[in-house]
């Protein structure tokens, strides 16, 4: 991690412990209005992609803290907005922007003239829409090509994902966009963004998941059955490293995407996000065997982290797409040999190759 | 070696089977909506409707006011009404495991009093077992009863008692000796009515904000000798003696049936890709495997046997297959779930986040290998 | 299990039992012309499967008395093909007949006349094809329906499974079968054949799994680690529960199919045959992690039945043809519910249903 | 926290790799056959061209005679080798740990005699760390020196030796004074020429017939005092050091990589299913998670780091990838394979039957556990 995405993380930590300290973890994980102004003021939710020194490192650090402290807030969805439109060349206006690209539909375009387009659909499981004063979108052409757009939502059916995080469906009735609200870049597609959103949660996850460690550690140490501490029982041991092993892969996997080429990117975010799928699950379980049925009560802090990782493991592509969309990059009759694939050349190197213009 | 016998249901069997299955279909047209088994609320007029069938208690002996019929009987009632997703909690318990003890350790009052209330679906118990400090170390409770004039003075607590908040009774594992050494010396059972000065009951809400689960608080509650359940001082000989009956039924493993169900209904005239119908095929074959199991241990119980190394087998597979079942449905629905979401999506996500709960009811797995390792250590012993 | 599959499955026990404890259990690993001999004396070789009370049951009696003594001899073979040659109406001559049905591949029929059919092709994994004077294989029709026909072997390439039982492939260079060798009856296709192989298999997995059990029971018990049994550590313990409960299971599932409906046993064998898939590696990876290397040595029994288990999952058809086998049975648009398959009618009715031309 | 910090390769790591790849390439073009990493045969001929590359005992510091080089480039080495199917057995011991062990334990003497020697790929080493009835329990060894005149008579038996049959010494874990209470303390660490008086060396062949692993005996072997390791009595500080190089390296999880490779080859061509992609992503997704980790940890190795619990996990988590890797081989492959076929098959047959054999090394994943869990307590306990 560069000293500047420490900093974010630290920082974020911080304010959002000191926050729930104060106010209980239950507290901090549901919208919090007086909480996200102060993080808007200290620039949390603006962090400019355009920046030299701010690269995937940085907006991961700011999702890990998010995870750790099961904040409920969008901050990482700002983020990956504000990316989208830096990358696309759209200049937001202020307020919360939110991408609307979990699912992979798109909109459909049905008008166009030269001051915008009319777009038309509905965008399911939109992250914090009710809270948005934009949402990013993309939306397909007749020719099958697709345009990103900013647009203010109209009308909306709320839901939630597991942790009770908003997800709602935002119905665009043929709306007008107008042209500076239309990405004219085709570098970056559904598939570019969706990617980011995923590692974004898997960089989520793996705070979420450091912050479980935590609490199985602590806990196994402290309750005892049978005269000992749970933690002295093999049975326990396993569950426990299975907890710990979990994170780290997360982690590590999530990293692994900072020193990809830029052409690997999308590949490697893929895998970030299928082993946070394989992941999850047992890390989740095994937590909740270590706490029993304690864990899985309403006031226990436990849950706040692990619905969030069943919810979270899900969204941005499932592990179950995003491990197809890799075999098909993997097996076809040109592809190079696996080895090549997994041992890449260095990032520098190939982003020269590349040009400049990949969006990430 | 551990024995599986297979049998087939008799015609007798098959008949009682189709009379279940048109009794839910009846309940579901007048509106029943569809459970995750034990693990959905209880619905007090439902149990009555299924005790007025006379499928309540149903093993209890004729001599004792009951129905007198087998575990196989009982076996295909309670799975037939687990794969429609009744909500069987309220006369689970009793139905379970109290009806069996009272026959077993019951007083000749007890069984006059209690065993003809269970079958007519009149009276509803609950377990008090596991403590704030014991959780899977049962013989560890501190719950004391001490003597007094005719009976005893309770205190203590409970907690995860299932139920507590609308039964009649909690039978509840007590000191009623100190632990000299052997802590599994002076404990008994005590049948506690829970609208007894002293008893408070207090809520246990889970994560999606469920309530099956409460804290039971005993402060000088006086229990009349009179419902001292079995002997004083074999408390915890007369509960590890009902484990068999306790791990082996289909309750351990259906509880997500009625969603794979659902599923099934919807992926029959999909375009189904082939690694779903693979995955599918694995849960048939799982799911034939678990059942037969199951099966032949309630033929093992008609028989007069005590197959609780099987039952133990049983439980922690069929946690097994629950689990690996809702990961399977949770990737043929492939992609999010939204909790507050009607029919199959709300239901499956609900069994997404309850399912760590699913494994901790009826002892812990990491317990129960210990109880099937000692018992085939000794059954090798026996033989060499 | 009935008196006489009991029987079936003591005495031959107690044949091998003797015999392993003569001459040790590799010897009667492997092909002994002694012993089968003996064997072929006391009838095992040619179970009648026209008697009344000879069923699915004792068939698979046997298959798990040869796999609890990992006996390497084609008892198996000898009554699979038995059954195939009765169900098809084919007269077998003297001598050992051996199915060639695993791989499901067929023959081809190149010709045919009055007088019987000219069939070509190979047939691969025929199991002891070195040791039969019969093969029995299907062929094909250039109408896609298919013959059994009874062939004597002519050109062999030797091949084994990881246990070194004999898998050879038998070439068949337009050979000349006569009509009383073929069969005329349809209903026993490849399906069955193959169906019922891998039931006989899942059986004779389920005797070797017994074994493993003894074996890894007794070892836990006497093998001591910092000063105790290695049994009393939990991680030991759950691998032990971890090989108990896959052999449970696998004669659990392989039991199952002697109370299924004729017309569900293919679906039953399915079902036993993927059990055995999915518990066949399990047990198989704890009783080596108890055992630590020494399990793994040339003199150790042990390997002589799980390497068994490796080669019995595969073959009859693999976990992943059966599972999909069985998908295809369970989905299509007038399928019954799933639990009314789970919970099928009662045999007796059935088979008055289907009436009896029904193959097994 | 556990820290996997990941920093790509710099451009001479890539050369490096990239000279090794070369190597490789022109080793196969020369008749070098695939073979599964540590587990196949050792090539003494192999290891003496790899040396003369100054590819072994990378990482022995210039002023011990060594191409003093970083662990991320023997990881390099390593991991290119190995994904080749190279037969790196011969060297391994003395690349992996023996040098380790000189460098920071070995006498002036030592370093002079054997690091020059390590490097030219002259000297053979293998491990005498297990016995009959000590397995996983290290500290129980029996074997044990007594005290002579000028060094040590040496008696016991050492089982499960690598590659005992053809290298030069084995460098032997025994007592070499009584046990009283903690069991850890009085052990040594002694090099023993395989060819002194006493010694002799039986075969223990696995299960596919492979000679990897030997018992050597001991019966009254003369051991000079100078070729004591490191001090008297530290033998299991000395041997506990040295776990973070031993259990983090790309050998934890690369034994199927050449196989995987080749089944890759396969599949580029054909007609693959849905169902494999979905595989075969997975298979990516966790190789490209472990490597970062084992890369992360060979990176703080060369910031004078331990990181002890990061190179237990990989360890336990490669040993899984292994395992689940050879499954998923075993479904592509899609049927019955010959042990004795040639190829791809062949292989792949090796490494089902002998993939039990691969989560022994390194002690098992059981043992690391507790050596997690009881450093994740520790950890948290001083950040408390």
């Amino acid at each position: 991690m560069s000293e500047l995405a420490q900093e974010l993380f630290s920082a974020l930590d911080d304010i959002v412990g000191a926050r729930a300290a104060r106010d209980g973890h239950g507290a901090v994980a549901t919208w919090d209005p007086e909480l996200w102004a102060a993080l808007n003021e200290q620039g949390y939710a603006s962090i400019d992609p355009a920046e030299p020194e701010v690269g995937l490192a940085e907006f991961c650090a700011v999702a890990t803290a998010v995870g750790a402290q099961a904040l409920g807030l969008p901050l990482v969805e700002a983020g990956l907005a504000a990316w989208m439109a830096a990358s696309a060349g759209i200049k937001l206006p202020g307020g919360l922007a939110v991408p609307a690209v979990s699912t992979g539909e798109v909109l459909t375009v049905v008008d166009r003239d030269d001051d915008g387009l009319v777009v038309d659909g509905a965008l399911r499981r939109v992250p914090w829409g009710r809270h948005a004063e934009v949402v990013l979108a993309f939306a397909r052409h007749g020719d099958g090509t697709t345009s990103l757009v900013a647009l203010e939502p109209q009308r909306m059916t709320e839901g939630s994902n597991f942790a009770g995080e908003p997800r709602d469906t935002v119905h665009v009735e043929r709306q007008r966009v107008d042209a500076g609200q239309v990405s004219t870049d085709s570098a970056l597609g559904p598939r570019e963004a969706r990617a980011r959103g995923a590692l974004l949660r898997a960089a989520a996850a793996a705070g979420a998941m450091d912050s479980v460690v935590d609490l199985v550690v602590e806990y196994a140490g402290q309750r005892h059955q049978f005269g000992q501490p749970i933690g002295s029982f093999q049975a326990i041991q396993q569950h426990v490293v299975t907890v710990a092993q979990a994170a780290a892969a997360t982690r590590a996997a999530v990293e692994a995407t900072f020193m990809a080429a830029p052409e690997h990117r999308v590949m490697t975010a893929a895998a970030a996000k299928v082993t946070l799928g394989i992941q999850a699950g047992r890390h989740a379980r095994s937590a909740h065997q270590v706490f029993g049925a304690i864990g899985a009560t309403e006031e226990h802090r436990l849950h706040l982290l692990t619905r969030r990782l069943w919810s979270w493991q899900d969204e941005y592509g499932t592990q179950h797409e995003w491990a197809h969309y890799l075999g098909d990059r993997l097996i076809f009759p040109e592809a190079p040999g696996l080895w090549e694939v997994l041992t890449p050349p260095h990032p520098a190197v190939a982003a020269r190759e590349v040009g400049e213009s990949v969006p990430w | 070696m551990m024995r599986f016998a297979a049998e087939p249901l008799t015609h007798d069997e098959l008949r009682l089977r189709d009379e279940v299955r048109e009794f839910m279909a009846q309940e579901r047209a007048n509106g029943l909506s569809v459970g995750l088994g034990i693990n959905a609320a209880a619905d007090m007029e439902f149990s009555r409707r299924v005790a007025a069938r006379g499928w309540v208690g149903m093993t209890i002996p004729k001599e004792h006011g009951g129905p007198g019929r087998t575990a196989v009987e009982r076996f295909v009632v309670v799975e037939e009404m687990l794969a429609a997703g009744a909500p069987i909690s309220a006369h689970w318990v009793g139905d379970r495991q109290t009806a069996q003890m009272f026959v077993r350790f019951g007083s000749e009052e007890h069984q006059r009093e209690f065993l003809p209330r269970i079958v007519a679906g009149d009276v509803w118990f609950c377990l008090g077992m596991s403590e704030p400090d014991s959780g899977s170390d049962l013989a560890s409770v501190r719950t004391r009863a001490t003597r007094t004039e005719g009976g005893w003075l309770l205190n203590g607590q409970k907690v995860w008692t299932s139920g507590a908040q609308y039964s009649d009774y909690v039978i509840t594992l007590c000191r009623t000796s100190p632990a000299e050494g052997r802590k599994h010396i002076g404990l008994s059972q005590l049948i506690v009515d829970l609208r007894a000065e002293g008893v408070s009951v207090s809520p246990i809400r889970l994560l999606n904000g469920f309530h099956h689960f409460n804290e039971v608080h005993f402060d000088n509650v006086f229990v009349p000798d009179s419902m001292v359940l079995g002997n004083v001082g074999d408390g915890w000989h007369q509960v590890t003696s009902e484990l068999a009956h306790e791990r082996s039924g289909p309750d351990r493993f259906m509880s997500v049936m009625p969603v794979l169900a659902l599923m099934f209904e919807q992926l029959k005239t999909a375009d189904v890709p082939a690694d779903v119908r693979t995955s599918l095929g694995r849960t048939f074959a799982t799911y034939m495997t678990l059942r037969s199991m199951s099966l032949s241990i309630a033929r093992a119980l008609d028989r007069g046997e005590t197959p609780a190394v099987e039952a133990a087998l049983v439980k922690d597979l069929g946690t097994q297959f629950e689990q690996e079942a809702i990961e399977q449905l949770r990737t043929l629905a492939g992609g999010e779930l939204d909790p507050g979401a009607p029919g199959l999506e709300g239901l499956l996500a609900d069994a997404v986040i309850t399912a760590p709960t699913f494994t901790l009811r009826g002892g812990t797995n990491e317990v129960l290998r210990t109880v099937v390792w000692k018992s085939l250590r000794r059954t090798r012993k026996e033989s060499a």
